[in-house]
């Protein structure tokens, strides 16, 4: 019962979180209600057994997430964000309809916390009851995560690589590259500070 | 040993290539080392598909864990030759890379391009080889996050712009992806693809099931560039570094078309295909982009973004086939994504010699030119009439099969849609060989930058025409490609239609 | 109807954040803001997920003396995934902000879409 | 903060403190939560803290963005050596059982290993990236002309 209150409790609060953030249009407290926002989940997360996603989920969305936004936020210097004038209203019509299907959808689906449902009783139990003799890991996830499953935490491996080597491509460039365009828009590119 | 690990090698030599590739001094050294590699892989593909032409499934057990628990990789003709496509271009696009990069990327960035180079080629290989819908989703994203950042080292300032858009729909289809994977998950309990379809059959008719699928669908739609979810596709292609646009426009699409076919016929299945409105969305959606894209294409005034329009219509054929469910229009989809790679891959490498040497892709700039590039205008028109669907290319073979499907199952709109877009295809690509032959070059425009109004060098052309030559070649002997096709959709599970 | 509610508050509660999300992304035109939005939408995502692999009186699927109902283990390693993923397209989008910034010299897209049509 | 003397004097000891948490997040992974991942977003979280206050030039100095770049694809190496090794003594990629006489061992040696692999990657990519941000001075707007 306590465990249902708390789960509603910050759901309530990830509702709050999540609308103030389409509202508000300070950028610097968009980004930190988004901290706000990953840290609840984390808590979310430990409310539903999932230890290790809410360690990972605090460390990341809380922690890197958030500082390179703000990092971003101080080079682009940029404050507040230009409210547009016109309202188009594709983009709500577009998610009422996705939401509405997304609902749609949940009708057949297993109750919330059913042991019996199918997720439940397929490929997970034996995970849970061999991999003590199969990996030897008390920590489930570590033993799905490293063996049954590593070739998945390959391919993360490989894209968190890609994200640092793409990263530095993108930054690690120090010429000015747009000569067509320089006078179109000339002061704002780097080369030109870079001469003056 | 080799033959063992072989659709395995298929992914991790690249995979560990790219770090290598990383810790390269710049310089020339680092795409040899992609050089070797895709050549390698091509060669491993090759091998794969003669393994599983004739109906054979490989199959592998990442970490010894049988699937469902474990990974598994499970390759069929479907797969094989898709795979075989992906390397195939990537190696031919490298030594065409080795100029056109070199005069697009700055010195001290080419080890680094390189190995984003290699890992966007590994996830599009690691796409087309899993047996695991998590998996792939993994593999999709290591082919994207390269992507988003090959675009942005377009020199136009606008490729920041459409690599930004990109990125953006590309994470929301990935996202939509992850949602469908998890509504099908909590009703069967796995990822495996084979034990999904399994799984799914006696529970066709729930709810979740469907919002699932549509969930799924959409997403790789984004990637796919279905229309109408295609807008981030013209500007990626104009302003994208031309080898990049060669590689992308020839093997990415192509790859979510493969998707698209294994998870609708390969985790679904056709019984489910013909219990939902799928087919006719499919069909409705492929006509309608079919001739808006091609209209779109004849208005523009840039070549590589009226290119990129052609190649949404193009998409749209291939869904087209999909649409009609049946043996005939699988056999088509197929065909195209082969055969569209070909056309593609040939046209922006032909286009992107142009701009090597002229730095423009304009059609106002390239007036006449075809006089003084004789090699890469008849490669354009070769390449141009198989686009069209010209009888004797390789582009005439999947019209076929699509206008077989079409009067199969009577449906004349469709069918009239076929022949309208070709015909809207003759007219952008008559406009292309017009602006090249018969207009005369206007001196006064042609201003500053590299202007060599002549024949591009050899290590451009070879590679252009060995795609050209495959249009040719594909148009003639089909009994390959058709046998591998006729195996893959025999294993989509497909049957003859019947009224 | 009250046990439909119990059953499925949590997924109904995930969906509207999902969809907070995504309308942040999708009708912002401040290039920051809309990767928040995007991390919003992948976030409630991640909810969804741990939401399916939650057991009722189970515990944090770490063998121990005592406790024999574990929370399905599965969802959390697709999910531990997919935030890697999540934050690697972040930096990348983020970086892709900087440069816009450096070409363009504002991060709106209106603005931005203005300046390429007076080319 | 370079003239802030507290936010200097904690730094300094609170460095040691963060990188032990990381190396025990490193190896306790497999009994509690935790594993590589985590240990690297720690660590690098250390060297971030520390760069902000006594400047990115002291810590580029201890660890320069080359020597992260050959780490970040080392460990992707160690990762894929892993499950190349377990190839060549005849097993599939990644099965770990062949990695030592007995297969439970073999699978602990393995999840030591990749860990290690993802570990090092994340904390120097994390570190990559955050260099390559902090260290991308813009001009302010205008102030080209």
């Amino acid at each position: 019962m306590i465990d249902t209150l708390i789960d509603i409790t910050l759901m309530i609060f990830l509702a709050v979180t999540a609308f103030a953030i389409i509202r508000i249009r300070s950028l610097f407290v968009a980004i930190m209600l988004f901290s706000i926002f990953s840290l609840h989940s984390a808590g979310l997360f430990v409310v539903m057994d999932a230890a290790d996603v809410a360690f990972t989920e605090a460390a990341v969305g809380a922690g890197i997430s958030t500082v390179l936004m703000l990092v971003t936020m101080a080079l682009t210097r940029t404050e507040k964000e230009k409210w547009s004038t016109h309202h188009a209203p594709l983009p709500l019509i577009v998610v009422l309809i996705t939401g509405a299907v997304l609902v749609y959808g949940t009708y057949d689906i297993p109750a919330f916390g059913d042991p019996g449902s199918p997720a439940q009783v397929h490929v997970a139990p034996r995970y849970l009851e061999q991999s003590m003799g199969e990996v030897g890991v008390p920590n489930i996830v570590t033993a799905v995560l490293a063996s049954y499953r590593g070739y998945d935490t390959f391919g993360e491996v490989t894209v968190i690589f890609t994200a640092g080597v793409g990263v530095l491509l993108l930054l690690s460039g120090r010429n000015n590259r747009y000569k067509r365009d320089r006078d179109a828009s000339s002061g704002h590119l780097r080369g030109n500070s870079d001469e003056t | 040993m080799i033959e063992q690990n072989l659709s395995l090698l298929l992914v991790v030599v690249p995979l560990l290539a790219a770090p290598i590739a990383a810790m390269l001094p710049n310089g020339r050294l680092p795409w040899l080392l992609a050089l070797a590699v895709s050549w390698l892989c091509f060669i491993l593909a090759a091998w794969q598909l003669m393994v599983v032409i004739d109906g054979d499934v490989i199959q592998y057990s990442l970490g010894g864990w049988a699937p469902p628990w474990g990974i598994e990789y499970r390759i069929d003709a479907l797969n094989a030759i898709v795979a075989l496509l992906v390397a195939a271009i990537a190696a031919v696009t490298l030594p065409y890379a080795l100029l056109s990069i070199e005069q697009e990327i700055n010195k001290e960035q080419l080890s680094l391009f390189y190995s984003v180079f290699l890992l966007c080629f590994v996830g599009l290989l690691g796409i087309t080889q899993t047996g695991d819908i998590f998996n792939l989703f993994v593999f999709l994203e290591i082919s994207s996050l390269s992507a988003y950042a090959l675009i942005a080292m377009g020199r136009d300032r606008r490729a920041l712009t459409a690599a930004f858009q990109y990125m953006i729909m590309g994470t929301i289809g990935a996202t939509f992806f992850l949602i469908g994977v998890g509504l099908t998950y909590v009703e069967t309990g796995t990822l495996n693809m084979l034990d999904l379809n399994q799984r799914l059959q006696p529970i066709l008719e729930h709810r979740t099931v469907h919002t699932g699928f549509a969930f799924m669908v959409v997403g790789i739609a984004l990637k796919l560039a279905l229309f109408p979810l295609h807008l981030w596709l013209p500007n990626v292609y104009t302003y994208a570094p031309t080898a990049i646009s060669v590689f992308l426009a020839a093997t990415a699409t192509k790859v979510a078309v493969y998707v698209m076919l294994r998870v609708v016929f390969g985790v679904f299945s056709n019984d489910f295909v013909s219990i939902t409105p799928a087919d006719d969305l499919f069909l409705l959606l492929g006509v309608i982009g079919v001739i808006l894209a091609s209209a779109a294409a004849i208005s523009q005034h840039d070549v590589k973004r009226m290119l990129a329009y052609s190649s949404v219509a193009q998409i749209s054929y291939m869904v087209l086939g999909m649409g009609f469910a049946s043996v005939y229009g699988l056999t088509a989809s197929i065909v195209h994504i082969f055969n569209h790679a070909l056309m593609k891959g040939a046209l922006f490498m032909a286009v992107g010699i142009i701009v090597y040497r002229i730095g423009s892709s304009r059609f106002k700039d390239m007036a006449g030119l075809g006089r003084q590039m004789p090699w890469t205008f008849a490669a354009i028109f070769i390449a141009g009439l198989s686009l069209i669907g010209v009888p004797g290319t390789a582009g005439f073979i999947s019209k076929w099969y699509l206008m077989l499907a079409a009067i199969e199952q009577q449906a004349w709109p469709v069918a009239l849609a076929i022949l309208i877009g070709s015909l809207l295809a003759v007219i952008y690509m008559w406009k292309l060989i017009e602006t090249l032959f018969f207009e005369k070059a206007e001196q006064h425009e042609i201003g500053q930058g590299v202007q060599q109004r002549s024949e591009a060098p050899l290590s451009l052309l070879l590679p252009l025409w060995l795609l050209v030559l495959a249009n040719i070649y594909f148009g003639i002997e089909t009994q390959v490609l058709l046998k591998a096709t006729a195996t893959a959709v025999d294993l989509l599970g497909v049957a003859d239609y019947h009224e | 109807m009250i046990d439909v509610i119990i059953g499925h508050y949590n997924y109904w509660i995930v969906i509207v954040l999902m969809m907070a999300g995504f309308y942040t992304v999708i009708s912002r035109g401040n290039l920051i803001k809309k990767i928040v939005g995007l991390n919003i939408f992948q976030t409630s995502v991640f909810l969804l997920y741990i939401s399916i692999g939650y057991v009722s009186d189970g515990t944090a699927p770490i063998i121990a003396e005592g406790f024999t109902r574990y929370s399905n283990p599965l969802p959390h390693v697709l999910i531990l995934t997919a935030i890697v993923v999540g934050v690697a397209t972040t930096a990348l989008g983020l970086a892709l902000v900087i440069r816009i910034k450096e070409a363009y010299g504002t991060i709106e897209e209106d603005d931005i879409h203005n300046q390429d049509e007076s080319l | 903060m370079k003239h802030n003397l507290i936010l200097r004097l904690i730094a300094k000891y609170l460095f040691p403190i963060i990188a032990l948490f990381a190396f025990y997040v490193q190896f306790h992974g497999d009994y509690g939560p935790g594993g590589g991942f985590q240990a690297g977003v720690i660590l690098s979280v250390g060297f971030i803290f520390y760069a902000m206050v006594f400047g990115l030039k002291t810590v580029e100095q201890a660890v320069p963005m080359s020597l992260l770049r050959v780490l970040a694809s080392m460990g992707v190496l160690i990762y894929g050596g892993t499950g190349v090794a377990s190839m060549l003594m005849g097993g599939n990629f990644l099965d770990y059982d062949l990695l030592s006489q007995d297969p439970v061992s073999g699978q602990h040696l393995g999840i030591l290993l990749v860990e290690a692999g993802v570990g090092i990657t994340v904390s120097s990519v994390t570190l990559m990236i955050f260099y390559a941000f902090a260290g991308r001075d813009m001009p302010a707007d205008g102030e080209g002309q």
